[in-house]
């Protein structure tokens, strides 16, 4: 039985005083599609940030693939807000930048058509959109044909047909066995896909199982409590 | 007699007296921030 | 502060102003050196205390990078402070010094300039922490900082070194008058023992505003 | 280590493309240092024979001072979209980032520092008596003790509230052993060598970048990890 793609015991993490994410225990196996859902504030950006050991864990433990975090960093990849471009340098410049330093396998044109990027590869990144950006984010974790990849809110920023690219991207990587993990509050668009699912609430994991989440119990949560979201950690 | 100024004295007395200020300052601030976080009565 | 700490802390002041009283009073003048030696007597041990506490924040701050145990950025916290006001004192006292001798109150003698150097290094470290609101980062950062800056502490030790060797009449430690030499080292050993207090009631003073920084 | 040396190299060459891409900040880093100069000139109401006796130590003050302006731009491209992070995720070694970027900022700091030179020679008209040659070799080394530990404290700056004050704060004072060594083996080469001690502090010099160069790539793990 192959070892899990990710796996949490007593998961927490803690920025100054307060517990972004606290005594997460889940496992996620190899070629899941786990959909990751709760108000803002629940914790979690930082959840997949320790998943894609951006973040190491204050409390407990977290493992990919059966090792450590760190030296599974070959083959996860992590998308989030901050899309970590060189304004200066060109959408080209970026991806042959990250593919000639992390020795990736992919081909820089070909994702460049796949985001549909390919007639603005030359300018600089400050001149494009959040759209454009997010959209080159999406290329350099193709080019890195991770085992693990991990979206948080993958559709902001993007336009209609940005999601149709985006949709048709989750399709492939399910299909090709990768494990994906999404955090995202369009919750319809991805339960089709999703193998398991996981509710946070305000740093706790208050679901986690198989098959997509019960359409009443997510409605309710996620629009309960309207009070003002606590800080999401950084 | 070395130095520019014949009178010593004046000189140990202004070293002493900074080492006792600055010294002391700190033990007084010691003593004031560990009153301050409520460290007062905590056995360690 | 615990009864403990209160008791030692009393002691260790005791001893300390009865060491400086000694370095005041018993000594004999040296016949060719005025009184003004007598400032060595507090001169001395605090530099010596001053870099040992250098040293020690050197150790916490390689302790917390390969255990990450918080008891090491207490003790790199105590020190880098103690340390600092250890080197102020120094410096303070090295002007004082000065004076009589070169009839200024600073000049370039490196022995002061490497002094004043190595406290604005460890000062630097400092505001870093001020700054820094993440526990574990300021905790990392500064560990890192100090490795960095403890290199200003040979550095001065080797000014002082050299310069002392070139200007000094300093009578090497076996010539010295017997009293005298019973004086400094009465003095050293109290600073020391008074470091080693400030140091500890420092560090229970950071583990207490950890505690309450992370609410637990 | 062969794969850290390729990082490296690679960091590196995205280091001199940003240079080259963003030359404004070469010139603008340049034309800080040339106006500390000027300013020294004037301030230190000097003339003549002190002018001469200063030129050193005004050079390096003014490049140090730029390069205060150099350091904390390069970190601030990295942090700006966390591409830092980025980086370290890849994965890419800390110490090639670390000397990757150093490097960068090392060459940056020798450019400025190359055409500092004349530009003292004629503001204090110092005739560099020592040979021409030598200064010019001495601003390498000079460059490179400045370039590492303000590489390490602008990475650690730039993620610290109120970085601008940080930086020079923490840089300044470390710097100091590796400038005495740079500023006399300059004023060597201005004033002339007599005794021949040019060759002593170039080694003082040499010998404090190999200790900033090797602790610096031991301690950058510990500041890029989150």
């Amino acid at each position: 039985m192959a070892p899990p793609a990710i796996a949490t015991a007593g998961a927490g993490r803690r920025f100054i005083g307060r517990w972004a994410v606290r005594g997460v225990t889940l496992a996620v196996p190899q070629g899941a599609f786990l959909l990751v859902y709760g108000p803002n504030g629940a914790g979690k950006t930082t959840l997949l940030r320790l998943m894609g050991s951006a973040l190491a864990p204050n409390e407990g433990t977290v493992s990919l693939f059966g090792g450590e975090a760190a030296p599974a960093r070959s083959r996860v990849a992590l998308l989030t807000h901050a899309d970590g471009h060189y304004d200066e340098l060109s959408g080209r410049e970026n991806l042959e930048q990250a593919k000639a330093l992390g020795g990736l396998r992919g081909s820089v044109d070909e994702v460049l058509v796949r985001v549909g990027l390919h007639l603005r590869a030359r300018d600089p990144v400050r001149q494009y959109s959040a759209g454009m950006r997010k959209r080159l984010a999406f290329a350099r974790l193709l080019l890195k044909e991770p085992e693990l990849a991990l979206f948080d809110e993958p559709y902001a920023a993007l336009d209609e047909e940005g999601h149709t690219v985006v949709d048709a991207l989750f399709q492939e990587l399910h299909a090709r066995g990768t494990t994906v993990v999404v955090s995202t509050h369009q919750v319809a668009r991805v339960s089709a896909l999703c193998t398991h699912h996981a509710e946070l609430c305000a740093g706790q994991l208050v679901a986690f199982g198989p098959g997509a989440p019960a359409r009443s119990r997510q409605g309710v949560r996620a629009a309960g409590s309207l009070g003002e979201p606590s800080a999401e950690g950084p | 007699m070395m130095g520019v100024v014949t009178e010593p004295w004046p000189f140990v007395w202004s070293a002493y007296g900074a080492t006792v200020v600055l010294i002391g300052g700190y033990l007084v601030s010691l003593w004031v921030r560990s009153r301050s976080t409520g460290g007062g009565d905590e056995q360690a | 502060m615990t009864l403990g700490m209160r008791v030692s802390g009393g002691v260790a002041v005791l001893l300390w102003v009865l060491g400086m009283a000694a370095g005041l009073t018993l000594a004999p003048p040296e016949e060719h050196m005025s009184d003004l030696v007598r400032i060595m007597f507090v001169h001395v041990p605090v530099a010596w205390a001053a870099m040992a506490t250098f040293t020690v924040a050197l150790v916490a701050s390689v302790g917390w990078l390969a255990t990450h145990r918080w008891g090491w950025d207490h003790l790199l916290d105590a020190s880098l402070e103690v340390g600092v006001l250890l080197g102020v004192l120094l410096s303070v006292q090295g002007s004082v010094w000065g004076y009589p001798t070169w009839g200024t109150w600073w000049t370039w003698d490196p022995r002061l300039t490497s002094v004043a150097v190595m406290v604005l290094s460890f000062l630097g470290i400092l505001a870093l922490r001020a700054f820094v609101d993440e526990p574990e980062k300021r905790a990392s950062w500064s560990a890192a900082a100090s490795i960095l800056a403890w290199g200003s502490v040979p550095f001065t030790y080797f000014c002082v070194k050299v310069m002392n060797s070139l200007h000094q009449k300093q009578t090497p430690w076996g010539a010295m008058h017997p009293d005298m030499l019973k004086a400094l080292l009465l003095n050293t050993a109290t600073i020391t023992l008074l470091t080693v207090w400030m140091l500890m009631a420092r560090y229970q003073l950071a583990r207490t505003e950890l505690r309450r920084e992370l609410g637990t | 280590m062969k794969e850290v040396v390729r990082q490296c190299s690679l960091v590196v060459r995205k280091e001199l493309l940003h240079l080259w891409r963003g030359k404004a900040r070469l010139v603008a880093t340049g034309a800080f240092a040339f106006a500390n100069l000027v300013v020294f000139s004037f301030a230190g109401g000097l003339h003549g024979e002190a002018m001469r006796t200063n030129a050193a130590g005004f050079l390096w003050v003014g490049i140090l001072l730029a390069s205060t302006l150099a350091l904390g731009e390069s970190f601030r491209v990295e942090v700006q979209n966390q591409a830092l992070e980025a980086m370290v995720l890849l994965p890419v070694h800390p110490a090639a980032i670390f000397y990757g970027k150093a490097i960068g900022n090392f060459v940056l700091l020798s450019l400025v520092g190359a055409v500092m030179v004349p530009c003292s020679i004629v503001l204090f008209d110092a005739v560099p008596v020592g040979g021409l040659g030598r200064l010019f070799l001495t601003i390498p080394f000079g460059a490179a003790a400045i370039s590492a530990p303000g590489t390490m404290h602008a990475a650690l700056s730039c993620r610290a509230r109120s970085r601008d004050v940080l930086l020079p704060l923490l840089l300044f004072p470390l710097v100091v052993p590796g400038l005495v060594a740079a500023v006399q083996a300059t004023q060597l080469c201005f004033l002339g060598d007599a005794m021949g001690e040019y060759g002593s502090w170039l080694t003082v010099l040499a010998a404090y970048c190999v200790v900033q160069w090797g602790l610096g790539g031991l301690l950058f793990s510990h500041i890029v990890e989150e």
